[in-house]
Parts: structure tokens; C-alpha cells; sequence
């Protein structure tokens, strides 16, 4: 059976460079860069040379990086540590209401512990107006954190203009950069922010291995707290070969985004146009211009998300979904509530995003196996059968 | 591993007993789809029996296999012996549901009992129609 | 030239059946667990056995065992989520002295964050006194955290003596168990602790991975805010071929225990008396008897750790130290303070670990080697000419 | 990549200078071995230069290296030039050293610096007991 990705959102292959780039520290090279002997020295220098890698992708020093151990963790540091770092100066935070969980959850543990946290909206698109950051501002705001791009309906956020607004008010701006980085070009001079999150399995790095940027001056407090690793900022005997692999995806990267973009753009495109052309009642979410060049989201109106990934999936096609069902938390998408999605609609998301392997023959399989499983299972829906019932009374 | 039991993939791939029944002498709905999951059972009765099952689900894999099972499991059952179907026993049929999925996808017991319900009102109306 | 690692306790080579079960992951399996499709579900099916397998290791059940970065995030998750959890039922919380960085510095944060933490200290080997933690326990104690096994100097700790005590007086009871899983048996029932944290490159899995195990209804709050990974207990895209190697490890290690303890416990007395036998004013660190089997600890006098580490390099043999110079903070091992060692002796710290791979002749090599070195650097020490002219004015 | 230049590699392993001069000119002694470093230098001093100069050092690599360092950029200085050895010039001698090491094991220069304080010393007393 024909088999296709379309799930790169939720994690991309290891590229087969990176993965030949790990395999020496899997073996021989199996020493801790703390250690002061040659198999230390050998890990350390990998370490460092990793450090030069990623902070060339996003126009960074390389002594500006902290490795961590996800996007997640990135997030939990950033969203925790600078909080702490300044509370003596003001203990609010302004995020947006579609961050990741990850930020989103942190700001929640922060209100916990007597920070004033407040959610900027979005509009249908997904898009964060600057001027409601500016809006928001008090004289204890300490931080700002919105995201560069959002993963589930690749939206990419004003952080330029937000970042104008925040160098004026001398506060410290965040971008949890994990959609972006390794998919269309990060400056952190360009964004004008003084900390990003970024992490390895979003462009062909290894699982396990994220990083956080932090403009050199900001105070940070660790989060994981331990030996001196990562210059006291992150203890932890650090996971090398995930490292290494994150350098050699970020090095990749630099070289492969423009072709990319163009390739991930075309097939975006096609998607966008094509699946609500074969699937009536069903629209785009996100941006139309302004979005991730590999992300292509939709729901499907009067049928829920998990059905169709299962019966996709037995075509051998793999995507995501937003619905409640798919979430574990058995909550349909924040981001799509906070678009304004209803409830009902959100459950019929569906999450195309897209991988180097990805091709146009890909989309005409999707485009030919999708509209007879959306069928059937709106032939199960009783919601399909009300609208039926009722268009036809209408008419 | 699949989240799911073979026995739900064989009733989520192939639900036995879908779609509506015209002039249904009950109908049950349960779930709303903002949680998720939608269940809306139709039945017809015969000398106690329940001659005739069918449904609509708006849900996930899990809901509409459960719909499925319901209706195989109370095929030509009495209503008494019907209205013994519960969400466990159900789960046990389908050799096992995800904890997650337990009570949320897990209505078709009740949207089966409500037809019964309804038939039953029905029942009772048209008695009382007839005295 | 000839290479001898006995740096064991700073990490160790990754088994190449580890690695072998790892690979398949950095490869094809490279799916999300979160996903619902082919990819994620075999993806999930691995961590789940691996989990299996980590519990089988330790006594547990699988439902129990979390999955970290490292035997530092589980010791900061530990620390903070048990503390946090029952902050309400007081806050005072016992540690030992010689517990690792990533213990003794969660409890600093604590302490910042408003909480009591009482030190134990350590009789001259190391050892915790059971009648010390007994005596410090308040009304308001809600945590203990003592280690099974410190890396540096191999003394093992009285868990199951001060198990009996937090059980009587129903407190919770942490023990930090990177030093010993997977090198001596370790069973959860028998120790009677309530938390304990391991790590995968202690014995033979990879770096990146570590797991807390916490017994089933004992309350812990994240320390990774986000998704709903591991229970909803630590966010984050699992890093699964780590978790891979770390299950591979946990089986590999149930059977390799014994055979590693008889040999090791052989290379490290055959160390702990032949090496004070050649260099005079040697002496062992940590319990004569009590200790790992694969951990042989000294302190040379007159001379410093760091420079025995760089000339024993020069001969292909790595070793640690607990030196000033070497711990990158410029202070002695607190371990060796904490035991009653003169800073000035401490200084000349040596630790030798050792691994599967070590053999007698490797002893033989180290004992031929090193006894020259001191030598040199006694020439070279100021410290070793006032010693050498004191002797001789009072003889 | 080792912590220390192959400069600082070089006079750890074959150290230039090391010993003691019996009936020394002047003594200095710098660091203690809590902090982990401990520096003595000797000195030979003729017509204002230094005409011999030998050293102990307990202490990490960068201290051994910097010891045998300073002794080879002050002999046959005048005792003024080489005062002006500091640490800032022997780290750049050394071809760098590792920013957490620069402050504890450089200490070479003030040992010297005080072996020649203590000549100048010496060399009052003996010309004020001259007088
Ligand atoms: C925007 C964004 N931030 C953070 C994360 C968290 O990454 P991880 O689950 O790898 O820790 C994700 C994951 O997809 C993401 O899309
Ligand atoms: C007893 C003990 N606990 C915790 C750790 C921390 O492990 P890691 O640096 O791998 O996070 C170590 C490391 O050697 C250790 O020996």
C-alpha cells in the first residue's frame, strides 16, 4: 500500500546526514563533556561545534544557546526563568491564547505562584494584532511571549512588530520558535526578541534535543538545577549524540529551507485549493496567505477528527487533528476555539503537514482516498442527515 | 500499539446496522458534539423484542464502534434484557476501551435505553389514546 | 597506545545491543507516540515496553515509571513536584549532605521558594546515620531525600533503616538511585521508598533518558508543563529511541548484575589495596566495605586532581576527581568535605569507576603508570618539599 | 577539544625550570592549596637580572604551565621588565586560557612579583646593616 507522511508537525524523520552524524557518539565517542580526558574532550568539542551550528541558523552566538531536552522544556525555561529572573521588577506576563501547552501551561503554574498572566486574542485567522499587546502592557509587564508560527493552523505572528513594542517598554519578548526554526529563515537580530525556543524534531533533527536562545545580558534562572552544565544554566549530563544531531540539522537546515519553502508552498497551495473544491461544507483554517509554506489545516464539517485519521491511516495516509477526541485531553484545539471555530465544526479538523519526501502524487492520493471516507462517515453522522433533512426542507 | 482493541477496529471499520429507520417505533439520542461524540439509535419492536436496530454516530473510532456492538448485542433481545446493557459490559465486548475513551464515547448503552424509553412513552401514550 | 576508561561513573559506553535497539528509531520508527496513525502507534507500543522493561529492572509496576532527560531532571522533579505536592501539609524537607548537585541545589530552590531544608551530615565514610534523619523529622517534614549510593566516593546508604522511619512517620521518602540501578539490585518493595530516580547512561543505555519512578497514589506536579505525555506527569515529544535504550538496558542489566558485581568488586580490591601499597600518604575515600562494587576512591596527598587526571590522559587512562581545579566551580567535592577531608587533601582526589570492558591487566597498567606521576608532580609540589623536610627535621 | 592551548600543553608536560634554588636571592609564595593552587618561586638575581629562577607548584595544569611560563619569560629580565609581567600577559603567552582558570591559576606573576619584592627587602636590610 502506498504509504504517506503528512504528519511533519508532530514530528519529522531523523534526515539519513543527521543520523550519520549521531552514530560515532552511539558508539566509540560515548564520553561526557565534562570529563577531562580524551573522550571528554572529543564529546566536549562536538557539544561546542553543535553550539556554532544551531546559533548559525538563527543569526545567533554560539554562547547565546542553552541545549535542552525538547521545545518543551525550552518553553518551561524560557516562560519560568525569565519570569523569575525579574519578579522583583513586576510579576506580569502577556502570551496569546493560541500558544503551545507548553507555554501556555507554564504561564498557569506561574499564576500559581503570583504571577498575573494575561491571554491576547486572535482573530479568525489565528493572527495576534500587536496593537492588543501594546494594549495589554502595564507597568509590571515582564514578559511577553507569542509565538513565531503556530503549529496546528500555521499562522505566523507580527513578532516584528510586536518586538518594536516591547524594546520601547524595556520589556523581554519570547518567541517559541519551534514551527520556524529549520523551516522558513529565524534571524533573532531580524525578530528583535531576547529569547527563542526551538526545537530538534521539527526539521530533521533527533527527538529528545531542544534549545533555547537567550540574548546575551538577560538573566534566566535554571529550571533544572545541578552541576554547572551549559554554563550553570541547564545541569545535565548533556545527551551528545542528540546534540550533535541537532547541530547537523540545523547546518541542513541553513542550506535546505529555500528549496523547501518553494516545494512545501506548491503543495500547501494545491491542498488548500483542491481538498475544499472535492469536499463541500468543509473550509481552511489559519491564515490564507500568511501561514507555515508546510501546513495545510481544514475542517470537515458534520464528521469528527479521530475517524477520519483512522480510516486514512488504512490508506496509509498519516495527518493530525485538532478534534477533542484526538487530544487525549478530550478538549477540541484551543487555537480553533479562540478562532472562533465553533466547538462542533473544530471537531472535524484535520492537519496536513508536509515533509521533504512529500510529492504532487501525494496529494492526488489524499485528494482520491479523502472524499469517500469523508462520505461514509458523514453517511454515519446524524448531524449530516439533520443539515440534509434540513437543506431540503429549506429548499 | 494501536489504541484501539481488534474487535473495536472490526466494528469501526465495519459498523454493522448504520443509518436510520423510517417510521422507528423508538429513538434515542445521546452526546452532543461538542464533547465529541453524537449517538442516535433507532429501533423498532416486535412482541417485546427489539426487531430491528439501526444508528447514527458523529464521533470517534471508539463511539461508533460502541454504536456498532450495542446494536449487535441487543439485536432480538427483550427490552428488559436490553436495558441490561451497560457501558461495561459494552467495553467488555469490545475486548477493552482506552481508560480516555470510557465515558465519553461510551453512550450507546444510553442512547439505546432512551429509544427503548421513547417506545416506551410511545407505548403508553397510544394506550392511553386507545382507553 | 593502550586506553583504559575507568571513568565509568561520569557516563558509560552505550551497549552495542543498546544502541543495536535503538537504531530502528532513528530511522524508519520514527513516529510521534501523541499520533494516531501507524507511526505513532508503533512508536507508542515501544514506550510502552520500555516502560515494562525499566519497572521489571526495579520492582515497579509500569504505570509507575516516568520518563525524564536525565538523572537530574528526575532528581528536580522529584525534589520539586513531591515538595510542591504536599506544600500544604507543611514544608520542611531533609537531605543529606553528600547528596548529588542536582538534589542539594533543587533544595536551594526550595528553599527560595519558601521552604525549611534540613542537612544530615556524614560520618568520615560517608555514611548517613538513620538515628539523624529520625531526630530531624519536625511536625511540618513532608520530604526526605537521601541517595542509595553516592557516585563519587561509592558509599551506600541505610534506605531501607531510614525507610522504616519516613514510614512511621508517613512522610515521603526520595531516594536518588542513578549511582546503583543497574549496577547492584535495586527493588522499590524492599528499599520502601515512596520516589527514585535513575538514569540511562549509568549503566550501558544512552544519554538523553532518565526515569522517576513514584509509587502508585503518591501526588508529584509536573516540573514540564504542556501536553499530556507520560500521564500527564512530564510533557514533551517522548525522545524515543532514548527510551528504547533505556528499556533495552533495563533488560540487559537484570541479568548482567551479578557477573558485573564479582568482577568489578575483584578490580576494585585488588585497586583499593595495591594502589595506598605503592604511593605512600595514599588513602581510600568513602566505606571500605559499603561501597559500589564498581567505585575505588582515593586522595593523594601533596598533589592535585587535575594534573594526575591530564598525565594519567597522556597514558591512556581516564579517571576522575573531585579536585577543586577539576569541578569547573573551583571548589572540592563537598562530598569529601562533608566526610571530614582537609581541603588540602581533597585536592588530590582520584576516582577510578569501573566498567565491563576493564580487566585486571588494565589494573596492573594504572598501578604501573600513576606511581611515577605522583612522583613527578610531588617534585613539582611545594606543599610535598615542606612535607619531605619537616619528616626530616623531626626524624 | 582539550581544555588547554597546546602552548599550556606543552610546559605542563615538560615544564621548564622546575626545583628549588638553595640559598635563593629572593622567595615568593602565592595561592593556598584550599583554593587548590599553590605557587613558590626562587630567584637568582646578578646586576639587576635575573640570572636564575626555579619553581614548586601544587596546583591543576594552567598553574603548572603558567609557573613554568613566567619563569621563562622573566629570566635574564631586569628585575623592572619583570615586573611587568601580569597575568593578562602570561594567559596571552600561553595562547589562552580557560576563562574559569584565568583567576586561580595564573598566579604566577604575583609569585614572582613577591620573590623580587623579597630580594628588594632582603637587599635593604642588608645594606641598611651595611650602613
Ligand atoms: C509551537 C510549538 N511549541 C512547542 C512544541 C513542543 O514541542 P515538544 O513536544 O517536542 O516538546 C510544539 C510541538 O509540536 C510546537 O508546535
Ligand atoms: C548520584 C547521582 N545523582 C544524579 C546524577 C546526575 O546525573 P546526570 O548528570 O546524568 O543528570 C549523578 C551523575 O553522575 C549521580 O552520580
Amino acid at each position: 500500500m502506498k504509504k504517506v507522511y503528512f504528519d511533519n508537525a508532530a514530528t519529522t524523520p531523523l534526515d539519513p546526514q543527521v543520523r550519520e552524524a549521531m552514530l560515532p557518539y552511539l558508539g566509540e565517542l560515548f564520553g561526557n563533556p565534562s570529563s577531562l580526558h580524551d573522550w571528554g574532550d572529543m564529546a566536549r568539542q562536538s557539544v561546542d561545534d553543535a553550539r556554532e551550528q544551531v546559533a548559525g541558523l538563527i543569526g545567533a552566538q554560539a554562547e547565546e544557546i542553552i541545549f535542552t531536552g525538547s521545545g518543551t522544556e525550552s518553553n518551561n525555561f524560557a516562560l519560568k526563568g525569565l519570569a523569575l529572573a525579574q519578579q522583583a521588577k513586576g510579576k506580569h506576563i502577556i502570551i496569546s491564547e493560541i500558544e503551545h501547552f507548553s507555554v501556555l501551561h507554564s504561564a498557569r503554574t506561574l499564576e500559581k505562584w503570583g504571577f498575573d498572566v494575561t491571554l491576547i486574542p486572535v482573530d479568525r485567522y489565528g493572527v495576534v494584532d500587536p496593537q492588543d499587546v501594546h494594549k495589554s502592557i502595564r507597568k509590571d509587564t515582564i514578559l511577553v511571549s507569542i509565538m513565531h508560527a503556530n503549529g496546528e493552523v500555521g499562522t505566523l505572528e507580527p513578532i516584528k512588530e510586536i518586538s518594536r513594542i516591547t524594546l520601547e517598554h524595556n520589556i523581554i519578548f519570547h518567541t517559541d520558535a519551534v514551527a520556524t526554526v529549520g523551516n522558513i529563515p529565524v534571524n533573532v537580530k531580524e525578530l528583535g526578541v531576547d529569547a527563542l525556543s526551538l526545537a530538534g524534531n521539527q526539521f530533521y533533527g533527533p527527538k529528545g534535543v531542544g534549545a533555547l536562545w537567550v540574548r546575551k545580558g538577560v538573566r534566566i534562572i535554571p529550571l533544572l538545577d545541578g552541576g554547572i552544565q551549559e554554563g550553570g544554566r541547564r545541569a545535565g549530563t548533556e545527551n551528545v549524540p542528540a546534540i550533535v544531531g541537532l547541530g547537523k540539522a540545523a547546518e541542513l537546515a541553513a542550506g535546505d529551507i529555500p528549496a523547501k519553502m518553494t516545494k512545501f508552498a506548491h503543495l500547501r497551495d494545491r491542498l488548500l485549493r483542491e481538498l475544499p473544491a472535492r469536499i463541500d461544507r468543509s473550509v481552511v483554517t489559519g491564515h490564507p496567505q500568511g501561514r507555515l509554506p508546510g501546513n495545510a489545516s481544514f475542517c470537515i464539517e458534520f464528521i469528527e477528527g479521530e475517524s477520519m485519521l483512522m480510516m486514512l491511516n488504512m490508506k496509509g495516509v498519516a495527518v493530525s487533528s485538532g478534534s477533542a477526541c484526538t487530544s487525549k485531553a478530550l478538549k477540541a484545539s484551543h487555537v480553533l476555539i479562540a478562532m472562533g471555530i465553533s466547538h462542533e465544526v473544530a471537531q472535524g479538523s484535520l492537519l496536513f503537514t508536509f515533509g521533504k519526501d512529500n510529492t504532487d502524487e501525494d496529494i492526488d492520493y489524499v485528494l482520491e482516498v479523502l472524499p469517500p471516507i469523508v462520505d461514509r462517515l458523514r453517511q454515519m453522522s446524524p448531524l449530516y442527515s439533520k443539515f440534509v433533512k434540513a437543506s431540503k426542507g429549506g429548499s | 500499539m494501536p489504541i484501539y482493541s481488534q474487535k473495536v477496529m472490526d466494528h469501526f471499520t465495519n459498523p454493522r446496522n448504520v443509518g436510520e429507520i423510517e417510521n422507528a417505533d423508538g429513538i434515542g439520542e445521546e452526546g452532543n458534539p461538542v464533547c465529541g461524540d453524537m449517538m442516535t439509535f433507532y429501533i423498532k419492536v416486535k412482541e417485546n423484542r427489539l426487531d430491528d436496530i439501526k444508528f447514527k454516530t458523529f464521533g470517534c473510532g471508539a463511539a461508533i464502534a460502541v454504536s456498532s456492538i450495542v446494536s449487535e448485542m441487543a439485536m432480538g433481545k427483550t427490552l428488559e434484557e436490553a436495558m441490561k446493557i451497560t457501558p461495561r459490559t459494552v467495553a467488555d465486548e469490545l475486548e477493552g476501551l482506552p481508560k480516555n475513551k470510557f465515558h465519553c464515547s461510551n453512550l450507546g448503552a444510553q442512547a439505546l435505553h432512551k429509544a427503548i424509553d421513547d417506545y416506551k412513552k410511545k407505548q403508553k401514550k397510544a394506550e392511553g389514546g386507545k382507553q
